[in-house]
């Protein structure tokens, strides 16, 4: 249950409120990523993957944590598709099933100060905790 | 809901525009389609000339339901009439429900002049809601009944 | 009480099958103000026609009610059968006892019990029914055309030839539009000038045509055939009929400042200047912005120069009323402006331009003249990239652009590209893409020969960034087929600019109740059947004020609403359906809700004054013009007085049939 | 208030005596120390009965349709609530804007015999929505009365149907037919109410039935839709203590959830929810579907 | 004189066989309804909110029926009241506007509707413990302490001191458990009562003037405009009175026939008694004054000086504008007697 397929992708849309379905698939997401080399998965297949499912590979994929969280794809994006979110949300389903003892909202305050950027902040945590 | 009486039969008014949901009516006539005696339909040139007076008053009359057909949102033969209609019907529904009174009987649907088939198939439906809600009595004129 | 006549229709087996005619005659004849009914094989043939006609006659009846098929089918027939035996067409109602009971029934009993009740509410709704009279309303044989682009001047082209007046009101000083702009046209390559200016003089020679350019719509009231337009025509400072168009004054005129919308302001004018060569008319006009004379009162050079005797600093705006029996609405559109979309650098970057600019930047007449220099350097770019879709199709909740395709970008990128490989092979040509589409005749093959014939490099995928690194541009997006993100050092990137509609189109469809969709293109009356009409009677439209379309879709539309003027124009007089809506000026309450949703535009407000047992006041009420309205009744639901009823469909008819079908 | 009102009254004198005005509404005391009623003060000496403060609960801009068809100019007193009720009216073509001069008058919330007047509980706005000029205090400009205007409509929401139906049969098997709610309602203008007309099909001068007691309660709010300031003025005049605010609140909520936030009587546009629509408007099912889950 | 314990009323009132229509509680308001067990009585309400006109002539009654079968037209005329029953705990104003109704009903041509429910009802009378500071019923001639009824009512905490006058009110009594008492606690009593009414705000209300002799000067007087003025034209004030006993007569159509039937009107209402022509009181103004003129003016003029104002201070609680009766006779009358 935990794993099925319907499972894994209702989690993942509902973290991150994505619509994958309005993707028209123009590429805009990948065309603007400042990590895309290092990505296995670019944010475009992360779209199209997680319509179709395939939550699992994207999970066990690097790619999760190689994306710098910096939302270039969400600003960008003409369809207000948002990739960034998918990703993040993924990352944060592996995070969950990995079931680490992950630091909660609260926790969070100790780390942020003025000059960082919340979300630098979130992938930064994302990233080494791998 | 118990139907009090075994020979009760509702009577339900429907409201069809005259460029989709009449000529859909008409389609369902023309296809054989079957649906129940119990609809009586009137026609009205858009679903934005139905008054909500015409509902009640149909309650008052004692119908047991009313239902309104209009064209699809966006195919309005006056462009914009039903967009008003969905909007007033929306409201007044509300109202009604708010009210205490069965929001099933209360309908909209949306049938072209295409939609012979759908025409029946929504008739029957909404007849056999009614069927399950029973006699309108939260909103009829008790003087209107006939003794 | 109103003497009324019932007629059944077995119509062979069809009602008669499933409907006891002869009990619902008999049951009709026990109604309060039935005074003679009866059933009929077929009502509708020729005898049983005269059969109505006859009991018409000898039961005095005031109104019949036929229970027959569906009055989508022989209303009609029954109107003039009853108008024919003297009695108004709209004292007869029709029972559907066809397709609404016996078709759908089996049960006899039950059918012919129907039957009966949908007879009985017919008669309850006659019995409040009024004769009414189809009205008459004069038409004024004279079109107004605004907007006097390709679309505004072949619809005018067209009309002028069935023999009407037609006035093209365009904005700008001179008409030719968008098209005058382009350098060729897809896919015959055609110059566009070659094939636009003799329309232009065709027009300008017509003379049923008048052209008042440099002018603007007003107020526009009145209704279909009955139009009555304010046009302000505002001072050139150049007197029309004497100006030769001699541009003597062009270098004479000591204001360079001002920008040249023609050469989409890529470079200056003088202060008095002649759009471009072909320009109807050809007559210059002054600036006011910018000239020196108007803004400081020294100067006067042109004045001196001109032989003519044309120039006259004192011209004031002038105002003229004009009658019309149709307007036609061609107003056209333009790209909209990507300095919003900062990840392309329009704003910072000269070399980053739209399309349209890149069409002045190809043409002979541009500013220059003709060879593919790029704006920053003037040196020639070896290596191009057009991006498609820049600001279309977009979610409407990003405000990244508009939600449409601006279905003309696909095209004119391929053409771009194919003649900038046709002239400039040293040129590296890349198109970046999402989808190309080409639904139009020899379009898919023109794109493919951009690719196949003239090596443009197609790449799907979109970009990302746009920055400048010295004096290339480097252009980042990705290649969703060979699912890589690619780098491109560009010399020259080109916007395939969304389109919109011309600013002045949202007061305009205001002035004329028109409807428009969210983004301001104008609606058609519907949007298979009547696609060139407005909702709004009377007025027509024509162009890419209607939706995103190419030269000769327009052309085509133009044409079609040319047609439909002359339909329109070729009558004598409009014969109105008397089934409108009616306001009762002692209920009104003058509050303008029904004005609100009125889709036509036929609600007007006139005070009146009132009288009545203690009141004696001037009222604000609603007045309906009966050749507007089409008598859809959003009005008499919003009204909550109940003064605005619908002829034909009142309340009182209504609630009457209503309490038949209750009972 | 005291302050309020003196200032008030010294200005009204003075607008009097300039020829700005030609008369001034406002209240004057009654009997005893709570019945205040509206009045309406011609020469400064009338001037000396007005009054204004804790008890100056009416809205007076449905009075203004009569005071604006005399000769020059009206000066009326307006707390916000009742700007919105007077804007509105000039939305609908029923008040000439220059006829009247406005003193947005500060309120720090009205009361009655009982305490604190119903919509004064729910104090929507502290704003002016029209006004020629405001004359209040700093004590005035405070937030008054924060109790959630909607909740008594949420309860009633998450009532089932039949009791819902019970409450209201409760409620306006009361009703006299009085019409006080009608007369006082800012929004109910019609030169002629549709049941006072024989012709209009629903004329009624007495609940006979329950369905004439629901009619004219579902007409009265159906046809005050969008246009209902929600000024109170319904409940706080109803002799029978019916809650008829609840009627026009549940069809503002539902306005405000189904087709965005809007206050009637508040800016310039016209068109108020129901003279207006948006091609993804919810269908009418939604009504249905509530509670179904 | 009577007594019974304070703890036997509400048995005696269940006892009695005839329907009893006794103020009880309807949500937040009190009015006079038909008593069943259960229901909260509130014989403690002065000015209750609705008045015991409510069961003699109450806001709408069938007259008749035209019943429609095809073309023919069949009548039947709605029978009379034909059941006894009881009104409990009237209070004196408001059995001094049962008179005055009695006086428009029951004079030629009677009123055979309401000689009916007249004739088959028997009223309680119970005198005022306590005022409400609206009351000035005294004013109008009537004793807050000595009902007119069939039986009446003192409270006297512990107990209730009972009479009965007349034959209908003995007949109600006979099975009532009762003891004889002491008839001067009873004189304490009214005594008591007669002291509390004098001292109530409208106590010293003067009424000189309104009369036929001056009925001219009144209907001319400039001040109707002004106090007019914030009247919104409902029927509240007419509704809440025990005494206005204006109605309409109006048809129903039920699509089978028309059921005919009266409801109260309202001489503050804008379609009252509107003819073909109009109407000729067209402005609030002339209404109102018809209101006040007819209560203070015109009605005793006719009817041997009796005013049809009884002084129940319903119109001063019920008025959303806070206008009333004694606003209209303070400014056109002499004001206060001791002022």
């Amino acid at each position: 249950m935990e794993n099925s397929v319907k499972f894994l992708t209702e989690t993942v849309l509902r973290i991150s409120g994505v619509d994958p379905r309005k993707c028209m698939k123009c590429g805009k997401c990948s065309g603007t990523c400042p990590n895309y080399d290092a990505m296995e998965y670019h944010p475009h297949q992360f779209v199209s993957m997680v319509e179709k499912g395939q939550i699992e590979k994207l999970m066990n994929s690097d790619s999760i944590y190689l994306c710098l969280g910096c939302m270039a794809c969400v600003e960008r994006c003409p369809r207000n598709v948002a990739p960034g979110k998918l990703v993040g949300a993924v990352a944060q389903l592996k995070l969950r099933q990995q079931d680490m003892n992950r630091k909660g909202g609260n926790d969070v305050a100790a780390f942020a100060d003025e000059i960082v950027p919340q979300q630098l902040l979130m992938a930064a945590m994302r990233k080494y905790r791998k | 809901m118990s139907v009090n009486n075994p020979n009760w039969k509702p009577k339900i008014v429907a409201f069809c525009c005259n460029w989709c949901s009449y000529a859909g009516a008409d389609l369902a006539g023309s296809g054989r389609m079957n649906y129940p005696a119990d609809v009586k339909i009137i026609r009205v040139p858009c679903s934005c000339r139905v008054n909500p007076l015409f509902i009640l008053r149909a309650f008052e009359r004692g119908a047991d339901g009313v239902i309104i057909c209009g064209c699809h949102p966006g195919d309005c033969h006056y462009t914009s009439g039903n967009y008003y209609a969905r909007r007033r019907l929306t409201m007044l529904f509300s109202l009604l429900d708010y009210l205490g009174i069965e929001r099933d009987r209360t309908r909209v649907e949306w049938v072209s002049a295409a939609e012979g088939a759908k025409f029946a198939k929504t008739m029957n439906e909404f007849v056999e809601t009614i069927y399950s809600l029973g006699e309108n009595r939260k909103l009829s004129d008790i003087r209107c009944k006939k003794s | 009480m109103q003497k009324i006549g019932v007629f059944v229709c077995w119509c062979g087996s069809n009602i008669a099958g499933t409907v006891d005619v002869e009990a619902v005659a008999e049951a009709m004849k026990t109604v309060p103000g039935v005074v003679f009914s009866t059933h009929y094989q077929y009502m509708c043939s020729a005898a049983g026609q005269k059969l109505i006609a006859d009991a018409i006659h000898e039961h005095h009846l005031d109104g019949i009610v036929v229970a027959s098929c569906s009055p989508r089918m022989h209303e009609n027939t029954f109107r003039k059968t009853a108008e024919a035996a003297g009695l108004n067409p709209y004292m007869v109602e029709i029972a559907n006892i066809r397709e609404q009971c016996s078709w759908i029934h089996k049960d006899k009993e039950e059918g012919t019990a129907k039957a009966i009740v949908l007879a009985k509410a017919a008669v309850a709704k006659l019995l409040h029914n009024k004769p009414l009279t189809a009205g008459t309303s004069a038409v004024t044989k004279r079109c107004l055309v605004i907007g006097g682009g390709i679309a505004g001047i072949q619809t005018a082209l067209d009309v002028a030839d069935a023999g009407y007046e037609v006035d093209i009101v365009e904005q700008r000083p001179t008409i030719g539009g968008r098209m005058a702009q382009l350098d060729k046209t897809f896919p015959t390559l055609d110059c566009s000038a070659c094939i636009l200016t003799p329309k232009m003089v065709e027009a300008a020679q017509n003379e049923k045509i008048n052209i008042i350019s440099y002018a603007k719509v007003e107020k526009v009231d009145g209704f279909v055939g009955n139009f009555r337009a304010t046009i302000r025509k505002k001072a050139r400072c150049v007197d029309e009929t004497k100006c030769t168009g001699c541009s003597l004054y062009m270098n004479k005129c000591p204001s360079k400042k001002g920008k040249d919308e023609f050469n989409m302001e890529m470079n200056n004018r003088p202060a008095i200047y002649i759009p471009f060569a072909q320009a109807i008319p050809n007559v210059a006009v002054i600036d006011p912005e910018q000239c020196v004379k108007l803004k400081t009162g020294k100067c006067g050079l042109c004045q001196k120069v001109c032989t003519a005797g044309a120039i006259d600093y004192t011209q004031q705006d002038e105002l003229m009323e004009r009658e019309y029996g149709a307007i036609v609405v061609a107003t056209g559109f333009k790209p909209i402006d990507p300095s919003p979309l900062n990840e392309y650098g329009y704003a910072e970057n000269a070399d980053v331009i739209t399309s349209l600019e890149l069409e002045r930047l190809m043409n002979a007449a541009g500013p220059t003249k003709g060879t593919l220099l790029r704006p920053s350097d003037l040196k020639h770019p070896h290596e191009i990239v057009f991006i498609q879709c820049v600001g279309s199709r977009c979610d409407e909740n990003t405000k990244r652009g508009k939600p449409y395709c601006s279905k003309i970008c696909c095209m004119y990128t391929a053409k771009h590209a194919m003649l900038i490989r046709d002239k400039y092979p040293d040129t590296k040509v890349h198109v970046f893409y999402i989808d190309v589409r080409t639904p139009g005749k020899n379009f898919d093959e023109f794109y493919r020969r951009a690719v196949e014939q003239y090596g443009v490099d197609y790449i799907k995928g979109m970009v990302g960034k746009v920055a400048r690194e010295g004096d290339k541009l480097m252009v980042r997006g990705s290649d969703l087929i060979s699912n890589q993100q690619v780098e491109i050092a560009a010399d020259l990137v080109v916007l395939a600019t969304a389109i919109e509609p011309d600013p002045s189109a949202r007061s305009i469809g205001t002035m004329l109740t028109a409807s428009m969709d969210t983004n301001d293109f104008f609606t058609e009356a519907h949007a298979k059947l009547r696609p060139v009409e407005s909702p709004t009677a009377g007025i027509f439209l024509s162009g890419v004020a209607q939706g995103p379309k190419d030269v000769p879709e327009t052309v085509a539309q133009a044409s079609a609403a040319a047609a439909k003027v002359i339909g329109l124009l070729a009558k004598d007089h409009l014969v109105t359906n008397p089934c409108v809506a009616g306001s009762d000026e002692l209920l009104c309450n003058g509050c303008s809700q029904c004005e609100k949703v009125c889709p036509y535009g036929a609600i007007t407000y006139v005070d009146k004054e009132v009288r009545g047992p203690g009141v004696r006041e001037v009222r604000r009420v609603a007045q309906v013009n009966p050749a507007v309205c089409q008598g859809c009744g959003a009005c008499t639901v919003t009204c909550p007085s109940g003064a605005m009823d619908l002829k034909g469909f009142t309340n009182q008819q209504i609630m009457a049939e209503v309490d038949a079908i209750c009972l | 208030m005291q302050e309020i009102m003196n200032r008030m009254k010294a200005r009204a004198i003075a607008l009097l005596a300039d020829g700005t005005v030609s008369r001034v509404m406002g209240w004057e005391k009654g009997e005893g120390e709570y019945d205040w009623s509206p009045a309406l003060f011609e020469n400064a000496e009338e001037m000396e009965a007005f009054v204004y403060g804790d008890y100056a609960g009416a809205n007076l801009s449905k009075y203004c349709l009569k005071l604006g068809k005399l000769e020059g100019k009206t000066l009326v007193i307006l707390k916000p609530c009742d700007t919105l009720s007077f804007k509105q009216l000039i939305h609908e073509h029923r008040l000439e804007r220059e006829k009247f001069y406005i003193i947005g008058a500060g309120c720090t919330g009205m009361k009655d015999e009982k305490g604190a007047l119903l919509k004064c509980n729910a104090c929507k706005s502290k704003e002016f929505a029209i006004y020629d000029e405001i004359i209040d205090s700093e004590e005035s400009r405070k937030p008054t009365g924060v109790m959630d205007r909607m909740a008594g409509v949420a309860d009633l929401e998450q009532m089932t149907a039949q009791e819902r139906y019970d409450f209201w049969q409760g409620e306006l098997s009361r009703c006299i037919r009085c019409n006080a709610c009608r007369n006082v309602c800012p929004a109910c203008t019609c030169i002629k109410c549709v049941f006072d007309n024989p012709a209009s099909g629903v004329q009624s001068k007495a609940p006979v039935t329950s369905f004439e007691e629901n009619m004219f309660h579902i007409i009265r709010a159906y046809h005050v839709a969008g246009r209902c300031t929600d000024c109170g003025e319904c409940s706080r005049v109803c002799p029978q203590n019916i809650p008829l605010h609840l009627l026009n609140r549940k069809l503002i909520k539902d306005m405000n959830e189904l087709y965005g936030e809007y206050q009637a009587g508040e800016g310039d546009e016209e068109r108020t929810p129901l003279t207006s629509y948006t091609k993804e408007d919810a269908e009418p099912g939604i009504v249905h579907e509530r509670g179904r889950a | 004189m009577r007594k019974f314990a304070a703890d036997q009323l509400t048995k005696i009132i269940s006892s009695i066989s005839t329907p009893v229509y006794a103020p009880v509680e309807d949500g937040s308001m009190v009015v006079y309804d038909r008593y069943e067990d259960g229901m909260t009585l509130r014989l403690d309400k002065v000015g209750t909110d609705k008045t015991p006109k409510d069961i003699l002539f109450p806001q709408w009654e069938n007259l008749m029926h035209f019943r429609m079968e095809g073309k023919t037209i069949q009548l039947t005329e709605e029978e009379r009241a034909k059941e006894d029953y009881v009104i409990f705990g009237v209070r004196a104003c408001d059995i001094q506007a049962i008179k005055v109704l009695d006086r428009v009903f029951l004079a030629d041509p009677i009123d055979t509707y309401y000689a009916a429910r007249r004739e088959h009802g028997t009223i309680v009378g119970l005198a005022c413990g306590e005022p409400a500071k609206s009351c000035f019923c005294k004013n109008f001639g009537v004793d807050p302490a000595k009902p007119d009824a069939d039986v009446v009512l003192w409270p006297a905490g512990d107990c209730w001191y009972c009479e009965a006058y007349t034959d209908k009110g003995r007949a109600l009594m006979e099975s009532w458990p009762t003891e004889a008492a002491d008839e001067a606690a009873v004189e304490t009593i009214k005594a008591e009562i007669a002291v509390k009414y004098d001292a109530l705000p409208f106590a010293k209300l003067n009424l000189n003037g309104f009369d036929g002799d001056h009925l001219m000067e009144k209907f001319d007087s400039p001040k109707w405009k002004k106090l007019s003025m914030p009247c919104l034209g409902c029927g509240s004030c007419t509704f809440a009175c025990p005494t206005c006993q204006c109605y309409d007569i109006r048809d129903y159509d039920t699509g089978n026939g028309i059921q005919r039937y009266r409801c109260w009107d309202s001489c503050m209402y804008s379609d009252f008694t509107l003819m073909a022509h109009g109407t000729n009181r067209p402005t609030q103004v002339e209404r109102y004054r018809q209101r006040f003129m007819h209560k203070l003016v015109y009605f005793p003029s006719r009817n041997d000086g009796m005013y049809s104002c009884v002084g129940c201070g319903r119109c001063i609680e019920k008025c959303p504008m806070n206008l009333n009766i004694v606003k209209v006779i303070k400014a056109l009358g002499e004001g206060d007697s001791n002022d």
